[in-house]
């Protein structure tokens, strides 16, 4: 437990890198937003200053710094210029669509690429070794957008049997109840099974999508750490002691492969995160990644620093668990 | 006199390259890629630019190999003319980081101490960011140009090179050879450099294979987004985006060739990769 | 007697590493506390003890490698431990004292020719004189070592073990030091190689009066080579004195169980000196009780609460325990 | 001599690796009599580790056994079938390793290591299965085994953990215990703690031990019988007491005079010139030390021989014995 309260503590200095970060990015934006809203020409100069004062602009930059800190404690992440909402409120009913996108692209990943890696390993050269490798090769080589461009004319145009891929929801169908904000569970909340499925095929092609890219680096990495467990001299007095089949693979072999498959989790996520603005893009997915694509065309940085915060937070997140999980797996990680 | 050595490293090439056709394949198609960045202006049948609309959205035929697209443009040319600028990219980039990433890892990784905590915390905060939204938000914030998609890619890259050759490093600085030139009058920067950095160029080499068919994806990723490359510039990552449009109406192939192009491309990347990981480091098979 | 060529006088090297808790005292491992060693010109020093006893700590310091946390190292009567590390490997001593190290295959840089793995330390330690200076320098120390000359275009990789292990004193031989500091020179060779090992390391001593310090884990190995040793436990010299004493009688309890716990060829009758338990930590040990309780089969309550002095025994050689003599 | 527990009859076994096929062992035969200690001793590259692997049946994939016989109370242990295989290996017959802390599992408790082997072997309850765990560490003299139970690997010494490995390859109380080099990398106090262990619970069971090492001194002092290797060929056996006092085949007599112990003075240690003939070689002589030899006669290369019986129980590979 201390330890882990330790991990969460030594996060804080990242987290505040971050802070400094995103804020120092979207300051140096070469658009002065200022004056990008003061384009319009029926505004004086006097109105352009107003403007910077209003939004701050005219203070120094260690100024302006604790103004967005303390801003930020107080949950404030600023208005986006362009809906006028609050950064937060965007945020918040956005994050459960891109959410629901990347958690089940994932799981779909996993599901996949454990099963295929293991097996691999356990016959390397053997025909399902190369369908992994190929598998792998080819899911790193595959740019995320052309991969759902291909589904979607594959799928859609030729085939027909995918829905027309604009968005999350059937537009004849209504959203069900929001409770999480993420349809499918939402929908089985409620029982309403029209909406489920609705919602569930719309999310098929984007995950695929996403899925097979995050599909390489951990079929790669179960295979490599599979191998090098089978290999290694624990598993040889394991063998020596006559131990069955099935526990040398699973509770000596695979148990010890886990730890840098989890480690290897995290980074995917990671990368899948960063996809997820391109797989979004394409599919016209309303999440925050088109949501931050929005703002870097309209020079809209409050919104873009919102997202990145929420993106580094999540990612700490991520990166936290998996040390928390990497220590109930290893005995060693605790010391 | 290195002529024994030479003929060690000739055998795994041969033993690498003659006993897996795939590599062999991954070799020569890089070479052809290669190929067709160097000439590929000189190469292409159609001014990539050029636009005609009595020509527009035709699909391949033996006039127009890969088609047209909605400016009529010849997307064989366009495609072909792009290579040069997406291996730049990917090529600038990769060169950038490996090169200050590993001499800025190998020096903190030998020396430690203070600097060597605040550039790992830097990193750190690097890597908590999703690297390609670290991408976008630089490219956003440095201003709409190829260049920036260069530092960009570089940026994003860094981390992984500092803490590769800083590992590489602290592994091998307590090694008797390190402490043999120490005996023998060696001072550090003659260690790091004549001892340390020839001795982790392998895996770096390694690592920078790896990452160009990666770098080459971030790139064209931006692109795609609109950030960076601009249009009419012939570029693999817009033309997809472009042509993505025309996808649910049928014209599949204004995106499928430059989206192709990029596959293979990568793809490429990734074998040689894996190919010179073999030729150079036996051991690091996966 | 001739004055020493080396001398150190309560060495002592501890490593800082870092407090348990956030805020607590900083933990130091005393790998070496307090040693004092004479080598005398051309004189062959073995120094014995088990992993983790500070021997290739103490080697290391007396090297030059590592700066002693206290404590002084004169070099010809003059001091050499006033200077860094990275001043001394400026200075002309530092081809005086040249070391040679265990394991021969990662002790040679991969990327060298074994001519260039001999050539380095000529290059910046002696770089007057052209290349066929530089060239006749390095086939002397290669025939020095019965390396044949053929093997100088070679690359570690292309040798066996014991090519490796006579490039490696080849490369410490070729600046022509006073005091070569062996640390397990032998231990990863096959007996019938390191055989010609220890022979050769014999006839450099006599033949050129180099004077060596050889540390070891094998007391068999040591007796042979050595006129002097030097026994260590955790950080302390715990017994000193002529080889053939030390091998014959030993008067420490610990060399005792050293020396019944090596196995032999020729079953003499003796009585084994089992050692059972761990040794205590060289992590912040105590100063008042003796490093060897909980180890030792002769331990009375005095032993943990006074700490025994090295003391000189009738017979000129040194023990710290109090039952020693 | 009773019939032995284990014969190893003309093993032959060949590697493939990427720069060709390694003659690793031609033609291994020894006897291993009930209850007997032997050594089987040989420098790097001998085959003596391989010869070990290839009884226990956890050589790796690259390994081609040609031809031979391993006969376990009669029986050939290489024509099993796999399931007989694995009942055999742990029960029967197991082995420790060189490498004691790698050689257990990292992440896994050591009384939970011990228990697998004992459930796999003995149909028993969980809680008998523990309670036998728990007598297993005992009888290895670990203090506190209750508490040690729960214990990892990185938690304990090497000492402490070769004594796991013993108790695991004891567990289900085999009548053969292969040793490979168990205590290179110890320290020498540690060995002997750890080998007259080997020993006390070898005589309590009548347990036979092949004991494998390149320590000829070692094996000198612990092993009744000697088995010597080069190059994987079995060059002699013989009693302990004769191998020391009278080697009849030229490397053993050069070996043990390259021992420091057996010496007094530094000049009377002798090298063995040469090294180890390049095993991938097509054109091996069919005595493996002859390049090496200073009593090579002509007819050392005229075709194969057996090996011949020079004294009771004394055996040489050699057409120019001592």
């Amino acid at each position: 437990m201390t330890r882990i309260a330790l991990r969460l503590l030594s996060a804080i200095p990242t987290l505040f890198g971050v802070v400094i970060v995103t804020f120092l990015l979207t300051r140096v934006l070469p658009g002065d937003p200022a004056v990008f809203f003061a384009s319009n020409p029926s505004m004086s100069t006097d109105d352009i200053a107003a403007l910077r004062e209003q939004l701050g602009l005219d203070k120094s930059l260690i100024e302006q710094f604790w103004i967005y800190l303390v801003a930020l404690f107080q949950g404030d992440l600023g208005n986006s210029l362009t809906t006028g909402q609050t950064v937060m409120t965007e945020i918040i009913n956005r994050l459960p669509a891109s959410a629901e996108l990347t958690v089940f692209a994932f799981l779909l990943a996993i599901g996949v690429s454990l099963p295929l890696g293991l097996a691999a390993a356990l016959r390397p050269g053997s025909l399902i070794d190369h369908l992994s490798r190929l598998i792998s090769t080819l899911g790193v080589s595959m740019p995320t957008f052309v991969t759902g461009l291909l589904l979607i004319y594959v799928f859609y145009f030729l085939l027909g049997v995918a829905p027309e891929p604009i968005g999350r929801m059937d537009p004849f169908l209504f959203d069900p109840p929001k409770v999480t904000g993420m349809l499918t569970v939402d929908a089985l909340i409620a029982g309403d099974m029209e909406v489920f499925r609705a919602a569930f095929t719309q999310m098929i092609l984007p995950a695929v999508t996403m899925a097979l890219f995050a599909l390489a680096p951990l079929t790669r990495m179960t295979r490599a750490a599979m191998l090098g467990t089978l290999g290694s001299e624990f598993v040889r007095t394991a063998r020596a002691s006559g131990l069955s089949r099935r526990k040398i693979i699973f509770t000596y072999a695979f148990r010890n492969a886990l730890l840098p498959v989890v480690t290897t989790m995290g980074m995917t996520f990671s990368y899948m995160l960063g996809a997820n603005v391109l797989v979004e893009r394409v599919f016209s997915w309303p999440g925050i990644g088109a949501f931050a694509m929005d703002s870097i065309i309209n020079l809209d940085y409050a919104p873009l620093q919102g997202f990145m915060l929420v993106m580094a937070a999540i990612f700490i997140l991520v990166n936290l668990t998996t040390d928390i999980v990497v220590t109930i797996i290893d005995p060693r990680a605790s010391k | 006199m290195k002529s024994r050595a030479m003929q060690d490293r000739w055998d795994v090439i041969r033993h690498v390259v003659g006993g897996n056709p795939v590599n062999l394949i991954a070799f020569v198609l890089f070479a052809l890629i290669c190929l067709a960045a160097l000439l590929g202006p000189v190469l292409a049948p159609q001014d990539p630019l050029a636009t005609n609309a009595a020509f527009a959205l035709q699909p391949p035929s033996t006039q127009f190999w890969f088609g047209t697209d909605q400016l009529g443009r010849d997307i064989f040319s366009r495609v072909l003319v792009a290579t040069r600028l997406d291996l730049l990219i990917a090529f600038g980039a990769v060169g950038l980081s490996c090169l200050l990433g590993s001499l800025i890892g190998a020096m903190i990784g030998y020396w430690g101490g203070f600097w060597d905590g605040a550039t790992s915390r830097v990193v750190d905060v690097l890597m908590a960011f999703p690297l390609f939204v670290l991408a976008m938000a630089t490219v956003a914030a440095l201003g709409n140009t190829v260049a920036n998609v260069i530092y960009a890619t570089a940026v994003i890259n860094l981390p992984f090179y500092i803490r590769l050759a800083r590992a590489e490093v602290r592994v091998r600085r307590g090694l008797g050879y390190v402490e043999a030139a120490r005996v023998g009058g060696s001072g550090d920067w003659r260690i790091l450099i004549r001892f340390l950095l020839p001795n982790i160029a392998s895996p770096l080499v390694i690592q920078a294979s790896v990452n160009l068919g990666w770098a080459v994806l971030n790139a064209a990723g931006l692109s795609f987004l609109g950030l960076g490359v601009r249009p009419p510039t012939p570029e693999w990552g817009i033309m997809v985006a472009e042509g993505a449009r025309f996808i649910a109406s049928g014209e599949w192939w204004v995106a499928a060739f430059p989206g192709f192009a990029l596959m293979v491309t990568v793809f490429t990347f990734n074998l040689t990769g894996d190919a010179l990981r073999d030729i150079l480091d036996p051991r690091m098979r996966t | 007697m001739t004055p020493p060529l080396l001398q150190a006088i309560g060495l002592q090297k501890h490593f800082a590493l870092g407090p348990k808790r956030p805020f607590g005292k900083p933990l130091k491992l005393h790998a070496v506390d307090g040693v004092d060693l004479t080598i005398a010109p051309g004189e062959a020093v073995g120094l014995v003890g088990e992993s983790g006893c500070g021997k290739s700590t103490l080697a290391r310091l007396v090297s030059r490698l590592l700066d002693p946390t206290s404590g002084e190292l004169l070099l010809e009567g003059r001091e050499i431990s006033n200077q860094t590390t990275a001043e001394f490997a400026r200075s002309d001593r530092r081809r005086m004292i040249q070391m040679v190290f265990q394991d021969p295959t990662e002790s040679l840089n991969p990327r060298f020719s074994v001519f260039d793995l001999i050539a380095d330390p000529v290059r910046t330690l002696m770089p007057r004189g052209g290349s066929a200076a530089l060239r006749a320098r390095v086939e002397a120390a290669a025939e020095a070592v019965n390396l044949p000359l053929a093997l100088l275009d070679r690359f570690p990789h292309q040798l066996s073990g014991g090519q490796k292990a006579r490039v490696g004193i080849a490369r410490a031989l070729v600046v022509e030091p006073r005091l070569l500091v062996l640390d397990e020179p032998t231990s990863a060779l096959d007996v019938s190689v390191q055989a010609t090992v220890l022979q050769l390391l014999d006839r450099l001593r006599r033949e050129r009066g180099i004077a060596l310090l050889f540390v070891s884990h094998d007391l068999n190995v040591v007796r042979l080579l050595c006129s002097r040793i030097i026994v260590m436990y955790l950080g302390q010299v715990v017994e000193s004195g002529p080889s053939d004493q030390i091998y014959s009688a030993p008067s420490h309890p610990y060399t005792k169980a050293l020396l019944s716990a090596i196995p032999s060829l020729r079953p003499q009758l003796r009585e084994r000196v089992k050692l059972e338990g761990d040794p205590q930590s060289p992590i912040s040990p105590s100063t008042t009780r003796c490093r060897f309780c909980g180890r030792c089969p002769v331990e009375v309550a005095e032993c943990s609460q006074h700490m025994p002095e090295l003391r000189t025994l009738p017979d000129g050689r040194q023990a710290r325990c109090h039952f020693a003599g | 001599m009773t019939a032995p527990l284990l014969s190893v009859q003309n093993l032959t076994v060949d590697f493939t690796t990427r720069s060709g096929m390694v003659h690793v062992l031609e033609d291994v035969s020894f006897d291993i009599g009930a209850g007997e200690i032997i050594g089987i001793i040989g420098e790097s590259g001998s085959g003596k580790s391989v010869t070990a692997y290839t009884v226990m049946g956890i050589l790796d994939h690259a390994a081609r056994i040609r031809s031979g016989r391993i006969a376990f109370e009669g029986t050939d242990v290489l024509q099993m079938d796999r399931r007989s295989r694995d009942n055999w290996r742990g029960k029967e017959a197991s082995i420790i390793f060189q490498n004691p802390r790698t050689a257990l599992n990292p992440i896994r408790a050591v009384g939970d290591q011990i228990a697998d082997v004992i459930a796999r072997h003995t149909p028993a309850r969980a809680s008998e299965v523990r309670g036998r765990a728990v007598a297993a560490l005992k009888q290895v003299r670990i203090p506190d085994p209750e508490r040690r139970m729960a214990a990892f690997p990185f938690e304990l010494s090497g000492g402490l953990c070769q004594r796991i490995g013993i108790a695991i390859a004891l567990a289900c109380a085999p009548k053969l215990l292969i040793a490979d080099e168990p205590t290179t990398g110890l320290d020498v106090t540690t060995q002997a703690v750890i080998m007259d262990l080997i020993r006390a619970l070898a005589s309590e069971r009548g347990m036979s031990v092949a004991l494998i090492t390149h320590d000829l001194a070692l094996a000198a002092e612990y092993c009744d019988r000697i088995v010597i290797m080069h190059a994987g060929h079995v060059v002699e056996t013989a009693k302990t007491e004769d191998i020391i006092a009278r080697p009849r085949h030229p490397y053993t007599a050069r070996l043990l005079r390259s021992v420091p112990s057996l010496v007094d003075r530094i000049d009377e240690l002798q090298a063995i010139e040469g090294s180890l003939p390049d095993l991938r070689r097509e054109d091996l002589p069919p005595c493996r030390f002859a390049e090496r030899c200073d009593r090579r006669l002509p007819t050392c290369d005229a075709g194969k021989f057996e090996a011949a019986l020079v004294g009771p129980g004394h055996t040489v590979a050699c057409r120019n014995p001592l």
